[in-house]
């Protein structure tokens, strides 16, 4: 009736009952179908669905997938080989095409002795990438590291490098694993060296504009730490504009000189022997390396409190989003000439590269917006408080972790790109999904194959990019666990 | 309280322009702007130096010219005779007709598959998932390609259906032929035909269409009041009238009237000479444009929808369950608004890719902007400049025009905060 | 927190019936394979004011969530006002009508403002007229002390508000019983009063309360049974009195220790 | 930019040629990515007349979209990509066309069994033709001409026509008669295949120049009409060498730059049309090697015979 | 928390000078048309250490961010260290190296341990060599007791450590003044003793300071001059002592009542 009732209920365990096993019904084959399949009218329906669906595909290409025929000269042949082998009327897949062409999808017109340099290139960007990509978890760091440094010696020496180049590339990547396991920010330097050296190795030629392009930038810090006391804002025009000069003015004349001094030059490359996921990785790489610091400079710019800054800001972003890719294109593969001046002509990957880093820095801008909006008004404040200026506030404090907030949206608009890469056939250029394709038809023997290099491409395709959307789901699943 | 005092005023010196916050700004955007204006000069400089060396000029005058190419099945009346500027107009219309096509189909498909992928059936769920990973992976480019091949290699040719015992029969009640060109349906006859309005142009609407357009539309309206009513008798009494049946009578038997009064009925198609005529004969170019573009923009927007509803926290059905809403009321009074907060603003910029991606039109022969201003046009007449400037403003403004509605949304329901 | 209870409350009134509210038996529950809930068995009578504590993880929100049928039971019977709860839809639903849950996020709809979210559920659970509703949510409203903030939406209320709608949210219902999962922890101190001070307001008038908490002046000042929990399993249970001055099990002595030992 | 395009090419050591991304018999790369084909030995010619070298050549593969463009911007110095000769190219378009390399004319294929004999019978059907080619026009022109219409399915390029046509997806196939005859040979079942007769326009594909560069566009044509005139007078890549030192014919030792120094006119070597000829044999070597009825596409000379075999080859004379 | 304030402190080596550290003369500010800061009159004088008190919203913080510049005055005079505050960046940057400031939420920067949170601005603001500079910030991370954390993540600390480092990140810029927004306010209960016991030490050591707090113990204990401000204006000055024990205003007395009152 009253309080006494509470109290009457004390209560005390004394002995602890043990974790008992749930009931059967529980657990079990028979239970998780029953749970996952059949466990209503709708659901029942969905798995026969299901079913019919897997059924319908089965049915319909599996006898193609099984007759497949790898070792064939052309497609007539293989057409008699499944006729002799399947009987008259059989279907079957012929995939000797890309047995016999699989190197122009890969590396279209590269000279084939040299296929050894961009195999390097790639495993060298694994190591470059890796203690940007992967620099929290040493673990992973570790397998990427070790896995690409593995896969790229056994490739490279299949695909015949010479015995100096092996020993580079292995003093390099068995050099990366170390200093991984050492300290790891050393890899950063490595980093930054990675794109002058990825271009001289896919490119080949002399080594010396690389080192003279590394010299001016020298030159440019040297400026700025000159006039950094003077005035910060006017140090950072100066360096940058020392080297831009340089760049334009010095940097070609004195490669040459240097060149006929001390030849230091690799078999050349010409660009429009890239072709297929050569160039589609190029690209993509390239767009993605150069359009990270526009796109860094648009974000900031977007969030510019100055009307004017701001406004362009908008204008650029805006008007590249607003237009498909595949106009830019035309544009680089059309227009450029007029816009540039007279008698001025320079190589159509180039131009590409422009007009995807273009295209990709105002979707970076909006990625990196979105990291710099994510952080915290605080950070900008403390930085404020201990009297850092706006750029080295950037630099020290904001920029370092808005990019780590970004780098999952900066993969994905990197498989954008990569995907959007295989338009570049619109203005002439050989991707591998459709120019490649296109004219491994146009010969004689491979007429009329259609299915085999699409599936072909479209697996590797879905390879790399697959892979990169799980790293990048990876990376947001943690940043966000970081968050909390 | 004390007014305002204006800050005793500094007296400005040079340095200022640098060091004082209020110039500095100044300072960098005057130099920003002057730097731009300089680009900008410098390229229009080179422009109008290289046309002149080509001996060409900037001038829209093609436009007016004869186009003399055909496009296949015109949205309005078109012949070779007819201008480059209407030919563009063509494709335009092509292109937008596509595109919301494309945004309508990808819209479903993503959200059933959206939601799918979240149903508790395992099996049913993963093949969602290799669904969407399959489409989020590979080009758009190859599933155009390839879906535009299944379409010539799966399906008969118009000549299968010939002869006394045909390889292919028709569908639907021999109403629909699938072939590997087109996909025959049947057209719309009418029996008491009220004639068309002349919109100038060449431009014919039906009357019939109209009066349809403006029962729909009016029975729209009046669902609407019906709803409104529904929501006052709730306010009042607390229970809500049913209001299905009215909405159906609403909607159906307007234009079922309008269909007894027109005679309305389906003119099959025919095989006649080497095709399907009487019917409509859609292209499998535009079909396989249009179901690439609405799997692969469909993949994106049931990630879209999956995410915005596993956005809604688990917390707010719970919260709605303790409440004693049932499932169905919870989804649409809890999860939907808010998940639909989430789910908008990407899914309007994947309509603004699709647009944009419908540019890959060219790779099955479908005549969209591309493929008639910044294609055969381009190419007759050579005047690449002019035709890719105009191309890409009017792709500018198409997407100016999404994103304004996105914009326009996104304020309407911006959740409050603190 | 303790110095946020500050006035001792007069029991006298807060009567116990005989009548039951809840009756749980040999009540089972696992995930999966993990045996969360070990043969509870807890009979609360109508007014009676019920604190569940632990440690973490011992299943106290799942006790509760339990009888609200959040979650469902393995094995044994929990009957609430008179109904048992089965997969019977029927059922959960008029439970769930009468049992009021507060949650330790607030877990308000922030699409819908303060007052829409106190009338939704009377509106299309209860059928009331929105006119009535509404004015049932302003009384409670007033109640919790936050009338004027009807029109605002949630997002721009402070937690300590957000959770006093919640409560008001719940009690819109008309609930004969009111759950509350770790209603103060996620609140800053100076709002854990507030939100406290409108609990013990609800105990005052006799409400059923079943509270998970450990804010043991809160226990002390309101509770008629303090019910300890660990390991899935009930181990203790007494007066608020004798639960915090004279424990018995070892383990409360321990989780006495811990929480009362700064 | 006018007028030295020879002396860039000299100075770069490379001809730059715009070719085809890839078309049976007139222009692909094979295996190891070396170019072959019709159009490429006209390249191949002039770098070898220009350089003394045939490899020295970089194929710079255009789309129909691009390659006037970049032969008007300098990205090549000559294109050599099955493009027709018309009026507005040569004109408004500021091209060059050097001549004529191929005679063709755009024509139709059917299957046998559609029981179609001439193009005339063709009212309604569905045909399928590459966008953006003279060819498209034409097609509308015939059919508006003869009151008869037609369904186009546009399509991209050629491999892709190919494929609509053997499934079925058109009734017929436009194209120039050269390239039908090439998809025609490449099918599995070239027997069930005809060419209507009807050859609808003139088609004269030749490679295109700068407008401006007169001298550069002698040496294109020039070396354009030694390998045909090479042919004419029976010098061969195989009896070249003997033939410049003892040839009887004077027309042959001028050619040949035995006697006048005709090269030096232009700018070349003496040894510039022996050299150009030398590089892939005279006009009907290449021919009989590329598309001749030798090879699998098996084209016949037809108007592309000599004018003295009744064809309308007609090297003007070289003096 | 008043407990958490164990000594008394002897204040008489606590010396104030004539000089003055800061001068605010008449001082307005608006955000949009919202007059936040009204005729603010105040001096600072070096060595002195002073509390500001008051509502929610009355413009505390603003004030405060005023003198480093964070927010910009519309009217009147704000003079740090002889130093006007207009909008000349050379100004404003010096000012912000003689002042430093600690936040309610510290503000540290969590991709950097907590030495480099430390030496961070003694780099690149003064161009210390590293050396150097890592030595005065382990001096300073010694001085808040937390020197074996120097190698951590601020992610990897408590509360109150991260508070503590985000002093010690001011103090390494051996600023001349240092400003406090509610640097306990964020803290749980155990965690504030840590940080005001550091606070108390600055003081002790003469440091010019101006604290936003609600801790009243502290006030008492440290402060020459409490503040109290309502609506943008400055409502009450006095010594620590007055103003608790004999508040002038009404607005202070009834301010006190509730900050003083649970
Ligand atoms: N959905 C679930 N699936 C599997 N295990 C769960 C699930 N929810 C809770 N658990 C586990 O059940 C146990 C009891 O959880 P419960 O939330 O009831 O604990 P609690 O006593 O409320 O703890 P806390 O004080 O942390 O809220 C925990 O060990 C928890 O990990
Ligand atoms: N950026 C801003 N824009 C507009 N109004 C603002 C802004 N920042 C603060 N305010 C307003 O100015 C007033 C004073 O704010 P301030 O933060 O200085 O108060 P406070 O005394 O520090 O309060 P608290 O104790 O809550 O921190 C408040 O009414 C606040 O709403
Ligand atoms: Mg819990
Ligand atoms: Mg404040």
């Amino acid at each position: 009736m009253s309080e006494l009732h509470a109290q009457t209920v004390s209560f005390v365990r004394e002995t602890m009952i043990p974790p008992a096993p749930p009931p059967t019904r529980q657990t079990g084959a028979l239970s998780w179908l029953r749970e996952n399949l059949f466990s209503g009218p709708v659901n029942t329906i969905l798995t026969l669905l299901g079913l019919a669906i897997i059924w319908f595909l089965v049915s319909h290409f599996w006898d193609w997938f099984a007759h497949s025929v790898w070792n064939a000269a052309s497609l007539a042949e293989c057409r008699q080989i499944i006729a002799e082998t399947w009987g008259e009327g059989a279907r079957g897949a012929c995939w000797a095409v890309i047995r016999e062409r699989w190197n122009q999808y890969l590396f279209g017109f590269y000279p084939m002795e040299l296929y050894f340099r961009p195999v390097m290139a790639f495993g060298f960007l694994m190591v470059a990438l890796a203690p940007v990509l992967f620099s929290e978890s040493l673990q992973i760091r570790r397998i990427v590291l070790i896995v690409s440094a593995a896969l790229t010696l056994v490739l490279m020496a299949v695909l015949g490098a010479p015995m100096v180049w092996l020993a580079f590339a292995a003093v390099v990547m068995i050099g990366a694993v170390v200093i991984a396991e050492r300290h790891a920010p050393w890899l950063l330097i490595f980093s930054v060296l990675y794109p002058l050296l990825g271009i001289w190795l896919l490119w080949g030629g002399s080594l010396w504009p690389q080192i003279m392009v590394l010299a001016s930038i020298g030159l440019g810090w040297l400026a700025w730490k000159l006039l950094v006391r003077v005035s910060p804002l006017l140090a950072m025009v100066a360096g940058v504009l020392v080297t831009l000069i340089l760049w334009l003015v010095a940097v070609g004349p004195a490669a040459e000189d240097a060149q006929r001094l001390i030849p230091l030059a690799i078999t050349a490359v010409d660009s429009d022997q890239f072709g297929g996921f050569l160039l589609s990785i190029t690209i993509g790489v390239a767009g993605i390396a150069l359009s990270l610091p526009l796109g860094i400079i648009l974000a900031l710019a977007r969030r510019s409190d100055m009307f004017l800054v701001h406004t362009l800001a908008v204008m650029f972003i805006e008007f590249i989003r607003g237009v498909p890719l595949i106009t830019l294109l035309f544009v680089a593969s059309l227009l450029l000439n007029y816009f540039l001046p007279p008698g001025t002509n320079f190589d159509i990957i180039l131009r590409v590269i422009i007009m995807v880093t273009i295209f990709a820095a105002a979707y970076m801008a909006e990625v990196i917006r979105g990291g710099l909006a994510a952080l915290p008004r605080g950070q900008y404040e403390a930085a404020d408080a201990l009297g850092l200026d706006y750029w080295k506030a950037q630099r020290l404090i904001i920029l370092p972790q808005a990019l780590k907030i970004s780098i999952p949206g900066i993969v994905s608009t990197f498989i954008g790109m990569f995907k959007d890469t295989t338009l570049v056939v619109f203005v002439g250029l050989f991707d591998p999904l459709k120019g490649v394709s296109d004219f491994v038809r146009a010969n004689f023997a491979w007429k009329g194959v259609y299915w085999e290099p699409f599936i072909f491409v479209g697996a590797i395709f879905f390879i790399i990019c697959f892979s990169m959307s799980r790293y990048s789901m990876f990376l947001e699943r943690r940043l966000r666990r970081e968050h909390r | 309280m004390a007014d305002i005092s204006a800050p005793a005023a500094t007296p400005f010196r040079l340095s200022m322009l640098l060091y004082d916050r209020r110039y500095r700004s100044m300072t960098i955007q005057v130099f920003v702007f002057i730097l731009v204006m300089a680009f900008a000069w410098w390229l229009v400089g080179n422009t109008i130096q290289n046309l002149r060396v080509m001996g060409k000029d900037f001038d829209f005058g093609f436009l007016g010219q004869r186009a003399g190419y055909d496009i296949p099945s015109p949205p309005i009346p078109y012949t070779s005779d007819d201008t480059h500027l209407r030919a563009t107009i063509v494709g335009l219309l092509n292109t937008v007709i596509v595109s919301v096509l494309g945004c309508i189909a990808a819209t479903v498909l993503g959200i059933t598959v959206g939601v799918a992928r979240l149903s508790n059936n395992w099996l049913f769920a993963r093949l969602m998932t290799i669904y969407v990973e399959m489409f989020r992976n590979i080009p758009l480019l190859l599933w155009i390609l390839i879906v535009y091949a299944i379409f010539t290699e799966v399906l008969p040719p118009p000549n299968a259906y010939r002869g006394e015992d045909p390889a292919a029969s028709m569908i639907l009640f021999d109403n629909v032929a699938l072939t590997n060109r087109y996909t025959a349906i049947p057209s719309l006859g009418m029996t008491n035909n009220p004639g068309d309005l002349d919109l100038g142009y060449r431009i014919l609407i039906n009357w019939a269409v109209i009066a349809f357009a403006v029962v729909l539309i009016g029975g729209w309206f009046l669902r609407k009041a019906v709803l409104n009513h529904a929501q006052k008798v709730q306010d009042a009494t607390g229970d809500r009238p049913v209001t299905w049946w009215k909405n159906l009578a609403i909607m159906t038997v307007p234009s079922l009237l309008l269909i007894w009064y027109f005679g309305l009925h389906l003119v099959p198609p025919e095989l006649k000479g080497f095709n399907f005529a009487g019917g409509l004969n859609v292209q499998n170019g535009f079909v396989a444009l249009w179901l690439a573009l609405t799997l692969y923009t469909g993949a994106f927007i049931a990630e879209i929808v999956r995410a915005g509803i596993l956005a809604v926290s688990k917390g707010q059905s719970e919260a709605a369950f303790a409440l004693g809403l049932k499932p169905n009321w919870t989804m649409n009074l809890v999860i939907l608004p808010q998940a639909l907060r989430v789910i908008i603003p990407p899914l309007i910029s994947q309509y603004l890719n699709l647009t944009k991606n419908s540019s890959l039109a060219i790779a099955v022969g479908y005549m969209d902007l591309r493929g008639t201003l910044g294609g055969t046009t381009l190419n007759q007449t050579g005047r690449e400049l002019e035709a890719i400037v105009l191309m890409m403003l009017i792709y500018l403004a198409l997407s100016l025009i999404i994103s304004g509605a996105m914009n326009v949304y996104n304020n309407r329901v911006k959740l409050k905060e603190r | 927190m303790s110095e946020a209870i500050t006035r001792d409350i007069d029991r006298s009134h807060m009567k116990v019936s005989d009548e039951v509210a809840i009756d749980i038996r040999n009540m089972n529950k696992w995930y999966g394979t993990f045996h969360v809930l070990r043969d509870i068995d807890l009979t609360v009578h109508k007014g009676e004011r019920i604190v569940i504590a632990g440690p973490s993880g011992s299943g106290k929100s799942t006790l509760i969530r339990c009888i609200n049928r959040l979650e469902e039971h393995q094995s044994g019977h929990i009957v609430v006002d008179g109904i048992e709860l089965t997969s019977d839809i029927k059922n959960i639903d008029k439970v769930r009508s009468e049992v009021g849950m507060v949650f330790q996020h607030f877990n308000l709809f922030p699409h819908l403002t303060v007052l829409e979210n106190c009338t939704l559920a009377p509106i299309w659970v209860r059928k009331v007229p929105k006119k009535q509703a509404e004015a049932t949510a302003m009384r409670f409203l007033e109640k919790v002390k936050i009338p004027e903030q009807a029109g605002k939406y949630p997002g721009q209320l402070s937690g300590g508000q957000q959770q006093r709608v919640a409560i008001a949210r719940s009690l819109c219902m008309q609930p004969k019983i009111m759950l509350f999962d770790e209603p103060t922890s996620a609140l800053d101190p100076e709002m854990i009063k507030e939100v406290l001070d409108t609990m013990i307001e609800l105990a005052e008038e006799g409400m059923t309360m079943l509270c998970v908490t450990h804010e043991m002046g809160f226990a002390q000042a309101v509770a008629n049974r303090v019910i300890f929990m660990d390991q899935g399993q009930i181990v203790e249970q007494n007066n608020p009195h004798d639960f915090f001055h004279n424990p018995k099990s070892e383990r409360t002595k321990l989780f006495l220790s811990q929480i009362l030992g700064h | 930019a006018e007028g030295d395009t020879l002396k860039a090419v000299k100075a770069r050591g490379e001809l730059i040629c715009g070719v085809n991304t890839g078309l049976v018999g007139f222009a692909a790369p094979d295996a190891s990515g070396n170019w072959a084909g019709f159009d490429v030995a006209v390249c191949k010619a002039v770098a070898a007349a220009v350089l003394g070298d045939p490899a020295k050549v970089k194929y710079v593969p255009t789309t129909g979209q691009t390659r006037f463009t970049a032969l008007s911007s300098g990205e090549v110095d000559v294109l050599a990509r099955n493009s027709t000769w018309t009026y507005s190219r040569d004109t408004d378009l500021k091209l060059d066309f050097i001549g004529v390399n191929y005679y063709d004319g755009q024509g139709f294929m059917v299957r046998k069994d559609l029981g179609v004999t001439s193009a005339k019978e063709l009212d309604g059907a569905t045909i399928c033709i590459q966008t953006g080619t003279t060819t498209e026009l034409n097609l509308a022109d015939y059919f508006k001409a003869n009151n008869m219409s037609y369904q186009p399915v546009n399509i991209d390029s050629n491999a892709e026509g190919e494929q609509q046509y053997m499934a079925g997806a058109c009734d017929a196939y436009t194209t120039d008669a050269s390239g039908l005859a090439a998809t025609r040979a490449a099918f599995a079942d070239p027997e069930n295949h005809i060419i209507l007769p009807e050859i609808i326009s003139k088609e004269p594909l030749g490679p295109a120049v700068r407008h401006g560069d007169n001298n550069w566009g002698d040496i294109v044509r020039w070396t354009l009409n030694a390998l045909i005139a090479a042919e004419e007078y029976g010098v061969t890549s195989a009896n070249i060498e003997e033939l410049a030192t003892n040839s009887e014919n004077p027309e042959v030792q001028r050619l040949l730059g035995a006697s006048d120094e005709l090269g030096a006119m232009m700018g070349l070597d003496k040894d510039w049309a022996k050299n150009a000829i030398k590089a892939s044999g005279n006009y009907g070597e290449v021919f009989a090697k590329t598309i001749g009825e030798e090879t699998p596409i098996g084209l016949a000379r037809g108007l592309n015979a000599q004018w003295t075999q009744g064809g309308l080859l007609y090297a003007p004379p070289f003096r």
